[in-house]
Formats: structure tokens, C-alpha cells, sequence
């Protein structure tokens, strides 16, 4: 069985197996800066926090039956963690010319840290051969899941970045054509900079000024505010969850923020908390479930067989993987 | 004999000819008699100080005598910017450094300015054909240095002339072509004519006004960006032997440079001294070349005149001059003129020592 | 009766007698550019429009039984009216060192034209003797009802300029701090221009880059956002209709901009359609009333003595301030 | 004799005992035993060469050799903020015109820049005050000229000089207090200290980036830029003298002035003129008058050294120095050396004629 908990120092190896094609640049890449995350993602769970800096949280993957982790998904409770939190917001200025009697649009991107410190999701990595399993819906919604179960850690908006456009030879149109020639590194470079130091160069090597679009590449141009292709599921599924494209692109690769009012993301509406009930069959819908405060957190993939106003009727197998027992107040959202 | 005097009225014929000659590129003197009209209408009010000393344009032409006509022009526009915008790119360099990481970049940067407003500009030069050679062109572009030195306070202390930037044989200039174009749908011959009939304010307000870093242009426009047009050349050299130097200002449509100079620090004003005039009656050494010849000027504002003498004409405390020359510049006997080498490198016979 | 139905060119000279002291800047104050504006608004009543422009209404206040015009209201159906419609938007910047350790939130004010073509309340004036009275809120909710009534010329946001702080004396801090430099002008002047002439000298005039709001005097910036203080009944009347102040600012005052979605606006969520009968009684619950469209438009107050599924019952001389009868067609919201 | 030499080990304790003197104000050279050592050996490393061109920083020593004491200091930094970012403000104008309400609002704007990066500062200037006068703060600031125009190539074409700007006794600075505060919670001395001590570059980054108003700072700031610290002002006319002009660039701390000059512009370097030395032995003319005192350079890189000595020593090709004057400079009969007047206005005796 497949399930989603917090991330444990013992997941460290395991997480650093999960492969090199992985989509997410927020995941450290490194042993020792990826242990730290996970002890700081660990530490965040506490309801009392000793710490004053803002929650960041890593959950797994795991197959409970041979241990398997293969994936991780993580949520910023405040995007930036304190630092500034950077996009270009895309907008336009108008140039007129009242003696030329003419008025153009003209496209902009304006630096802009407006989603400093609202929840984001991020670290999202899935083995290759899950992609396209019902598990990639489990891993990405438990999410949501444990935003519902502490509705008071998170802000009123969510923002996820999505992956801009890269070619197959691997660059990226935005990148080459923006980026590259202020901090003088590829991509990739860039990139890892990114997910593990401080964002400060950024703020260092960044432009302060707006950017015309019209000056950028035709190919940085058509990728503005364009997922990867590859990202298409993801995308796909953030949509139906309720997160729609804004005005903000990321600084590297042009790729676009979605944005959604928290409390109007699908699995928010619709998930309901029950009592857990045991049931003999293993039919029925297919829902989200998930149980637990904090490190005891845990979501799954579950059959209900039956639901009633305050009761829900799961297989007991599912019991083992929440660690709950009749009676408990478990979390369920349709598929 | 050449004379260089203000600009008159019968002039138009022979200016618009000129202007029809020299074609596309000189935007400051365009082949349409009612702008040529309006052009000399200026530089009349501004002689006759009919107008405020700073909307002034004063116009010099320059005349063959012998055949009674006007071969070229050229100007001093005494503040620009005071009526209209007056625009420039600034050529700066943003330096964005990371000690973190070790990276340093610097990023040449093109910044939208207006800070040329209220200086004087040199302006409008243009010279028939068949009169170049001769050190013809050089008299008619120093003697505006000659009355900037004698007429200072209608001027401000710096001086610039913007120079012309490269374009192809079409007319196509890269920088427009990847800057300018992209916020503005129109041919470069075509914004430069309606820059020279008076419009440039209004383009310049269709422009960025944000920075323009250079990486994100294409190589063949940040080629061309503070680079003169090849015909511009022998006039940009000219002004650097006065002393004039790029400033760091270009044009926002076709990236020329502007070149300014402290009008106390221009050679033609640095080296002018005065003497007293001495009519004589023998004729003055026959067609001395331009490096042994010397402009005079009258230093009279309403009339001012300028031609070349042979440097052998010239005393400690006067010069020699045959009436004829007398008469092209109104002066006589007693009268004090200025000279100053016409070329650089030159030195005035018998040069007064100073100090010591 | 007092009754809000579109300007018509009659009323032309009692609009000018509305008096000086009024708030609105958007109505011209001149006798020609006034007739004009009227004309625009009247053509701007027909369904099939024959001009490009966006459309623009006016509307009066009317004493039906003395003729008296006390007051004006308008919708610019596009902000702007084609040009761009200038605003400073609120945002920040964080200036950050890495070395020093230091981090600073700078609150800026950026040019912006974000809100051009969104639909736009505007030419609100009222004699002040009517101001603490139900009139007022007829007069400004009567756009409501119309925008209701023809809902497809108005966009999915709808906007609205509460005037800013001004001194006793007259001096306005905001502009005193910032415009006058850029404009050489005093308030009034500009103020008057941006009514009457293009808006083409704002974008002449006003520096393009983004405003430091710490170097604004102390006065400019406590008056930011901060609406006038004659504008309490408007700024509360708007607020309960959905308004909530954004982070848009006037350009010239510092005045809030209102933003609401249209859809959301209590008169078009409360309001229904409903067919109109006779009812003997002068009494019951005050509501607006509305129908008719274009130029047919009429929106008085009544008392409403009862309400069935789909009829609404008031007094006969109600059908004779709408101009309508038994069975036709009209619109109510309770106040 | 005064004599200047590149700085060496033993000058700490005379440099910490200046620096002490000198207070606050000169950032540049602050009360810090461990800093000024630094500064001691980034010195000796530029002129032995063992750092890159563009790293070195030349500090000269003004020695009293009489007293066996270093009694001034000044310097080049060959290129500036190619390590650290290095910021300006350029008072830059921003004009806005409707032609259809006729106005025209010209409007004083300070830019950030980072356009001097890559070029020559000469710095550091401090002359202890028992030594004022007598042409030693002339021969202090100079001395760089002669050391830039013989070694021109490790330099950019111009160079230039930050001026302190106004502060008050206290240390309060106006400019400081009506933007820099702002945005940073800091006082002026302590920004300054920071400044000095190398920090400058961190504290820009918290500077505002966007173009500053001028109208919409107090009079008291806006009246400061641009403007130089009264005790300032001795140092900026001679650098006048020498050619340098205001290049509308600005501290972005206190508003002081940065001064420019061509290198090829600057007096000292344009008067400056070849001799051979001739080891005489009788005594030079004693303590002749600044004005007709001449700077003499021995021409080395590793070991410049210049002094002064009575115009009447030099001769049309070459120069007397009595041995100990030769000594002081490390010259012998036969070798070249370079000398120029003093002060501006003086002209070498029997000066070879240009030209004709």
C-alpha cells in the first residue's frame, strides 16, 4: 500500500535514490543541505514551534509493504522562508504619443516579491514509472490533505511554481535569453543555487529594473508563463484542484505561478472528517484519506465502502496505514 | 574668396539645393522649402536678437564670393531641449556582483536621459560637394567656435554636436532595426525624417524608458551603439582635434555618439588671439594650403564674417590684409579682428611668450 | 418623488446649478464639454452602439413632481475610455544585504495602468441637503441596478475612486508632496484637466519611475489610501455593497480605489426580477425599484407591501415614476 | 627635504598617529592599526607587482627626511569596483513637457550608477598639519600625476577623485539624514566608518535603486549635493587647477562631488618635460617659493620618488641636483628624469619652442 507521512532522517538515502530526472529544484541535492531540510521539515511539525522560522514541511512517499520511498512532495508555509520570495509579475505599460495620436501596449516584466510569504507547494519528485498512476494524485493532494488538517499553519493563498520551458539539448529559452547574461552561469547552475543557498544573489545579481518582453529571444518570448510539457499532469491536476495561472512567471525559467485562495482548493471543499468504521469489502469508491496531527500525519489511497453522516467505512487495511483505530477522526476527499 | 556670414533670406534657393543633394541621413537640414523657410526666418531673429538668446539657431553660410553663391551651412543651436524633450541614451554599465558565488558581471546599459537640456549644441553642417578639400570644411565648422568664444554668455560653458550613426546604403540602421522598431512600427528613414521636420519628442515618448541592458540586443545593433556613420568620420575626427570628446550619450534611434567639449577647452578658442587690422594695398600670398592658413573673424555679432588668411599675414600685434578682404569681412584699418590657426597643430607666427 | 433616470440634454443647466461644493472631479465643469459628455451618454443608451467608443452613462436625480435635478451618477463602462487609466499601485520592495545581514521592506507606489477597462463609478454629486437622506443611497445604487439590468456592457470588475485628504486651506499632501513638482501645478488645476482633457498629459507629465513612499512628507504619506472625510457616507455606502479598497491609489489625492467583482455587488446578488402590480397600501419595506432599459431606464424608491414568487406589489404611483404598468417587468432590491 | 617614496612596513606607527589626528571625515584612512597594515601591504604588493594590474593600490609616503618621518600620505587605486560594486548617484535632469497645457518641468534626478567601475581614483590624501603649506600638499596630490603619466598603461584614459561632501561638526551629513536614513537605520559617522572600512558596497544594496526626485528631498539635502566640505575646498580647487571638472556624479552618502580629468588633459602631465641630471656640487638656492619650485620624478616604478627643487636648478636639457638631493631620489648623473613646475601658471625656464 502506498501512503504519504512526514519525512524521517532515515528517508535521507532513499530520497537521494529516487533519480536524477526528477522534476523539483527546491529539493536540495546535496546529503548534508538535504538532511537539514529534512530535520528543519521534521522540527516544523512540532505544534509548538521552538523556532521563529516559518514552517517548511517534507512528506514521502513510502510502500508500507516492502518500504519503498518513491517520492516527496513538501509545502512552505511561507514562501521565501523569511527571505524575499521572487517572480517577474508580467503587466504592461502604455507608451502614447498624443501628437502622433498613437498608443501602444507595451509588454513588461516587473521584479516582484508580492508572493513573498504565502504557502507553496514544492519539492515534488515521483519515480518515473508512478507518474501516471492514481499515486500521483495521492502524493500531490496529501497535501492539500494536511493543509486542511491545519488550516491555521498556512495563509489564505497557495502558490506553486510550475517548470518552464526547456529544450531537449537542455536549454532554456528564457534563461539564455534573460537570466544567463546577469549572472553570467547556465541554467542548471543557477537552478541548484537556487534550491540551496539563500536567495540573496539573487537579489544581487538580478536587475532591479523592469525587463521590456518585445527585447527578449522569439524563444524566450513563447515561453513566457509556458509549463514543460512534461509537467502536463501536474498541471492538469493543480488545475482541477482549483490553482489557475497569474501574472507571475519564475525569474529563471519564465515557467508560470498558479495561484488559488486556499480555502477554495478542491480538496478543501470537499474533504470531510469522520469517525473511522471498519469494512469487509475492499470495493467501493476510491478516496483520499488521511489522519493524524503533525508527525503523525499519514494520507492514503482507500476504498470506501459506505459513508454516513458522521461515520466512514474503510477496510481495515487502511486502518494499519493511517495507524488509526475505530473511532478515530479521519479526513476523506473523493478522487 | 569664401566668406562665412549669418544665414539671409536669398539663401533658400541654394540651401534647398543643396538639401536635395545630400539626401537621406542629414535630418537637421531636410529638402522642404517651407522648413528651410522657417529654418532661416530663425536664424534671422536670432542675429537681430528678436528672439529669447536661448531659442536662438544661429545659421552660418558659408559664400563663394567670386561666384555669388552659398556652397554650405552650418549652425549653432544656442539650448536645445528648452521647447521639446530633448532625448539621449545614456551608455552606462550596471555592475551586479556576488560575493557569495564569486560572480561579478558588469552589463553595459543604455539609460533614457535628458540630460543634454539646455546646452548648446553644433548643429546643421553641410557642404557642397565639389567645395570639399581645401580646408573648406574646416572653416565652416570652426568659425561657429570662433563665435562661441566671442559670444559666450548667450552659450552654456559645454558644447556638443551629436554625430551621425550607422546606417546601411538603404537607409536600415541596426539599432533601430532591434531597439526602436520594436516599439514603433516604422522604417528608420521614416522616423528620422519626422525626427528632423521637429517630431523626435514625440517618438522619443513611444520609446523604453526603462534601462536597456545591452546583452539582450543582438550583436550587429550593440555593434553599432557610440559608432559613427563612415561618412561622419572626417567630422567626428575634426572635433576630436578640438577637443572634443564622446560623452557617453547616444542617439535612442540610430546609437551615434555625441561628442562635447568645455568651450574654454576648445583648440579654436584655446589658441585665438586678437590683432588690429592693417589694409594693405599688395595682394596676400596665393593659395597658401589650409595647415599655413589662419581664420579671421570680425567679432561682430549681428554681421559676423569669417575667412582664411595665409598665416604670413599675420604680426605680433596685427594683420595684413588686402582690401578685398577687408571689404568680405567689413572691417577696416584700426578694426579688431581674431585669428586662430586653421588647423590644429598649427601655431600663430611670432606667438606672444607667456609667463616667464 | 425623487427618481434617477439618464441625463438628458434639458438637464444641462440644473446640473450646473448643482452647486461648487460638490466631490466629483469627473464631470466636466464647463457648459460645452458638459453637453458633450451628456450627448455621449445618451448615444451610449442605444443597444446597438454605432460608435467604437466605450460606453459612458450618465445618469440625474429627479424631483418628479417640482422637475428639480439634485444630483448625477455615472458608469464609465471601461476605465479610461480608451486611453489608459492611471493609478499608483501599492507594492514593496525589499532591499536586502546578505553581508550585513539586514533586510527592509520599502513600500513604493509604481505606476500602473491595471485598471484601465475595468467599469468605473464616477460623476457622483448630490446637493448637500439631500446627503443624509435614503435619496442618497437611490442615487448611487440606481447604477447598481442598471448595471444589472445590462450586465453584458460591464466587465467582471468594477471600480471606484474615493476622493483623498484635503486640507481646510485647501492644500492636498499628496499632491503637494508629489504631483506639483511633475505637474508645476496646484491641485485644482490638474485635477480640473484630468476631468476635462485627455489624460494624455499624465503620461506627459508624470515620471515614469516608481515613488518611494518614505521620501513623501509625514502628511502625504498618512494621507495614502486614506479617503476624504466628507466621503465617510459614500466610502461605508460602498463598502456594504461589496467595495473593498485595494491596493490601487489616486495619482493626484493618494485617494483609495474601490474594487469589487461585479458579479458580487450586494444589489446585483439581492435584486430580482419581478412583475409589477397595484397595491393600495402606501406602506412596507422601503426597496429600490428599477426597469426599463437604455433610455427607458428608471429607478425610484418604494414601499413594497408584499412580494410573491414573481410579482412584487406597490403603489400605483411608483408604475408612474418608472413609466410602466400592470404585468411589465421590474427590478427590486431591499435597501 | 621632503621627498615622496612608495609606502613601506615601517610608516605604520606615523599613519596610525595621522589617522588618529585626523578624526572622522576620512574614510578612507581610519584609526585602525590592522587596517592601515593592510593598506601597507597592498601597497608594497602593487608597486613590486605581485598582485594584478587592475588590484593595485599605490600608496605614496611624503617623507621628512631631515626628521626621519613620514608626514603625508596619497594614492591611486588603479581601478575601482572590480571587487566590490562601486556606487554612485549622477545628477542627472528629467524633463517633462505637455505641449498641450505648455508646460515644461525640468527636474534634478539622482541616477544610481556604477559607471566609474574599471577606472583610476586618486584617494587617501592626508598631510599631517605641521606641514601645511609651503607647496607640500601640492607636491603630495601631484607627485600621483607624474606616477600616472609615466606608467599610463596600467591606468584608464581618465581618472578621478571623490570630494567629501558637507557634514557638520557633529558628523551630521544632510543628504545622509534626508535619504540615506531612510532606508537605512544608521548614522551618518557610522555609515561612514562602515564605508571605510570597506562595507560601502553592502550598504548601497539597501540604498533605493529608482531614480531619486530631487524636489522631493528638504532644501537643506538638496542644497549639499554636489557641493564639497569646507575643509574640502583647498583640495578641489587645485585639482581644478589641474584640469579635473565636476562629472555630475555624486556620493550617495553625502552628496560630495567626483572630479574627472583625461590623463593626457591634466596640467601636470601636459607641462611635464624630460631632463638628464647632472650631479653638481654646489647647494641649491635655499627654500625658493612654491611657485618657482619644481617637481622632479627619478621615473621608477618599483621606487618613484619625487621632491621639489628651485626652478633655477634646470637647464634646456638638463638638471642640477646637488648629491643629496640626487640621493634622496636614487639618481646619478645621466639619468632621465622628469620635471614640471609646482604650481599651475609656473612654465619650465627656456622651454623648447613647439612647432614653426
Amino acid at each position: 500500500m502506498w501512503r504519504v507521512r512526514p519525512a524521517k532522517l532515515d528517508d535521507l538515502q532513499p530520497i537521494l535514490n529516487i533519480g536524477e530526472n526528477r522534476l523539483s529544484s527546491t529539493l536540495p541535492k546535496t546529503r548534508d543541505a538535504l538532511a537539514r531540510k529534512i530535520e528543519q521539515a521534521w522540527a516544523s511539525l512540532n505544534p509548538v514551534q521552538t523556532s521563529q522560522s516559518p514552517r517548511r514541511f517534507l512528506f514521502v512517499l513510502e510502500n508500507t509493504d516492502t518500504g519503498e520511498i518513491a517520492g516527496t512532495a513538501g509545502i512552505d508555509s511561507r514562501a521565501g522562508n523569511g527571505q524575499p520570495f521572487y517572480n517577474y509579475r508580467r503587466d504592461h505599460l502604455v507608451h502614447a504619443s498624443h501628437e502622433l495620436n498613437i498608443s501602444r501596449r507595451v509588454e513588461m516584466l516587473f521584479p516582484s516579491h508580492a508572493l513573498t510569504d504565502l504557502t507553496l507547494l514544492c519539492s515534488f519528485t515521483l519515480k518515473q514509472e508512478l507518474r501516471n498512476t492514481e499515486v500521483f494524485e495521492l502524493l500531490s493532494r496529501a497535501r492539500m490533505m494536511f493543509i486542511a488538517g491545519h488550516r491555521e499553519w498556512f495563509t489564505s493563498r497557495t502558490v506553486v511554481e510550475i517548470q518552464g520551458v526547456q529544450q531537449e539539448h537542455g536549454g532554456v529559452p528564457f534563461w539564455d535569453s534573460l537570466g544567463r547574461h546577469f549572472f553570467n552561469m547556465d541554467f542548471e547552475t543557477a537552478d541548484q543555487y537556487s534550491g540551496q543557498l539563500s536567495k540573496t544573489f539573487i537579489a544581487e545579481l538580478m536587475p532591479p529594473n523592469p525587463v521590456y518582453v518585445t527585447l527578449l529571444s522569439d524563444a524566450a518570448q513563447a515561453a513566457l508563463g509556458q509549463p514543460h510539457p512534461l509537467t502536463a499532469p501536474n498541471y492538469d491536476l493543480l488545475q482541477r484542484e482549483g490553482f489557475l495561472p497569474g501574472c507571475y512567471v519564475d525569474i529563471f525559467d519564465g515557467g508560470p505561478v498558479m495561484e488559488a485562495r486556499t480555502d477554495t482548493l478542491k480538496t478543501l471543499v470537499t474533504s470531510q472528517t469522520k469517525a473511522l468504521h471498519g469494512s469487509h469489502q475492499e470495493e467501493g469508491d476510491t478516496c483520499l484519506i488521511s489522519a493524524g496531527e503533525g508527525v503523525e500525519f499519514r494520507c492514503l489511497l482507500t476504498p470506501v465502502a459506505e459513508t454516513l453522516a458522521d461515520d466512514v467505512k474503510v477496510p481495515v487495511g487502511t486502518w494499519r496505514g493511517l495507524e488509526k483505530t475505530a473511532g478515530d477522526r479521519v479526513r476523506i476527499s473523493p478522487l | 574668396m569664401l566668406v562665412i556670414r549669418p544665414l539671409q533670406n536669398d539663401d533658400l534657393d541654394d540651401l534647398y539645393a543643396m538639401a536635395q543633394k545630400a539626401g537621406k541621413g542629414l535630418t537637421t537640414l531636410p529638402a522642404d522649402r517651407e522648413l528651410l523657410q522657417r529654418k532661416i526666418d530663425r536664424a534671422r531673429e536670432s542675429f537681430s536678437q528678436r528672439c529669447a538668446p536661448e531659442a536662438a539657431l544661429y545659421l552660418f553660410a558659408l559664400e563663394d564670393l567670386d561666384a555669388g553663391k552659398t556652397v554650405g551651412i552650418s549652425g549653432i543651436d544656442a539650448r536645445v531641449g528648452l521647447d521639446e524633450v530633448f532625448y539621449n541614451y545614456r551608455l552606462s554599465v550596471t555592475v551586479n556582483a556576488s560575493r557569495e558565488l564569486g560572480v561579478h558581471v558588469r552589463t553595459p546599459t543604455l539609460n533614457l536621459s535628458n540630460d543634454m537640456t539646455d546646452t548648446t549644441e553644433i548643429c546643421s553642417l553641410l557642404l557642397s560637394d565639389e567645395y570639399q578639400g581645401g580646408g573648406n570644411g574646416l572653416l565652416l565648422s570652426r568659425c561657429r567656435f570662433m563665435f562661441l568664444d566671442d559670444f559666450r554668455k548667450w552659450f552654456s560653458e559645454k558644447v556638443f554636436a551629436e554625430m551621425r550613426g550607422v546606417s546601411d546604403t538603404s537607409g536600415h540602421s541596426p539599432l533601430w532595426d532591434s531597439l526602436g522598431s520594436k516599439f514603433f512600427d516604422m522604417e528608420f528613414s521614416q522616423a528620422d525624417r519626422l525626427s528632423g521636420l521637429g517630431n523626435k519628442s514625440f517618438i522619443a515618448e513611444l520609446m523604453p524608458k526603462y534601462p536597456i541592458y545591452l546583452p539582450m540586443l543582438p550583436d550587429e545593433a550593440r555593434a553599432v551603439i557610440g559608432r559613427v556613420h563612415d561618412n561622419t568620420r572626417p567630422a567626428l575626427k575634426m572635433l576630436q582635434a578640438e577637443g572634443f570628446n564622446f560623452n557617453g550619450m547616444v542617439d535612442i534611434f540610430d546609437g551615434g555618439p555625441v561628442v562635447e567639449a568645455f568651450v574654454h577647452n576648445i583648440r579654436t578658442v584655446r589658441e585665438a588671439e586678437n590683432r588690429q587690422v592693417l589694409v594693405v594695398d599688395h595682394a596676400m600670398a596665393p593659395d597658401a594650403p589650409p595647415d599655413q592658413r589662419a581664420m579671421i573673424s570680425n567679432r561682430s555679432f549681428r554681421d559676423f564674417r569669417v575667412t582664411t588668411i595665409p598665416m604670413t599675414c599675420i604680426g605680433p600685434d596685427t594683420v595684413n590684409l588686402p582690401g578685398e578682404v577687408a571689404d568680405a569681412i567689413r572691417v577696416e584699418s584700426g578694426d579688431q579682428v581674431r585669428v586662430v590657426p586653421l588647423k590644429d597643430g598649427g601655431l600663430l607666427p611670432v606667438a606672444p611668450l607667456k609667463g616667464v
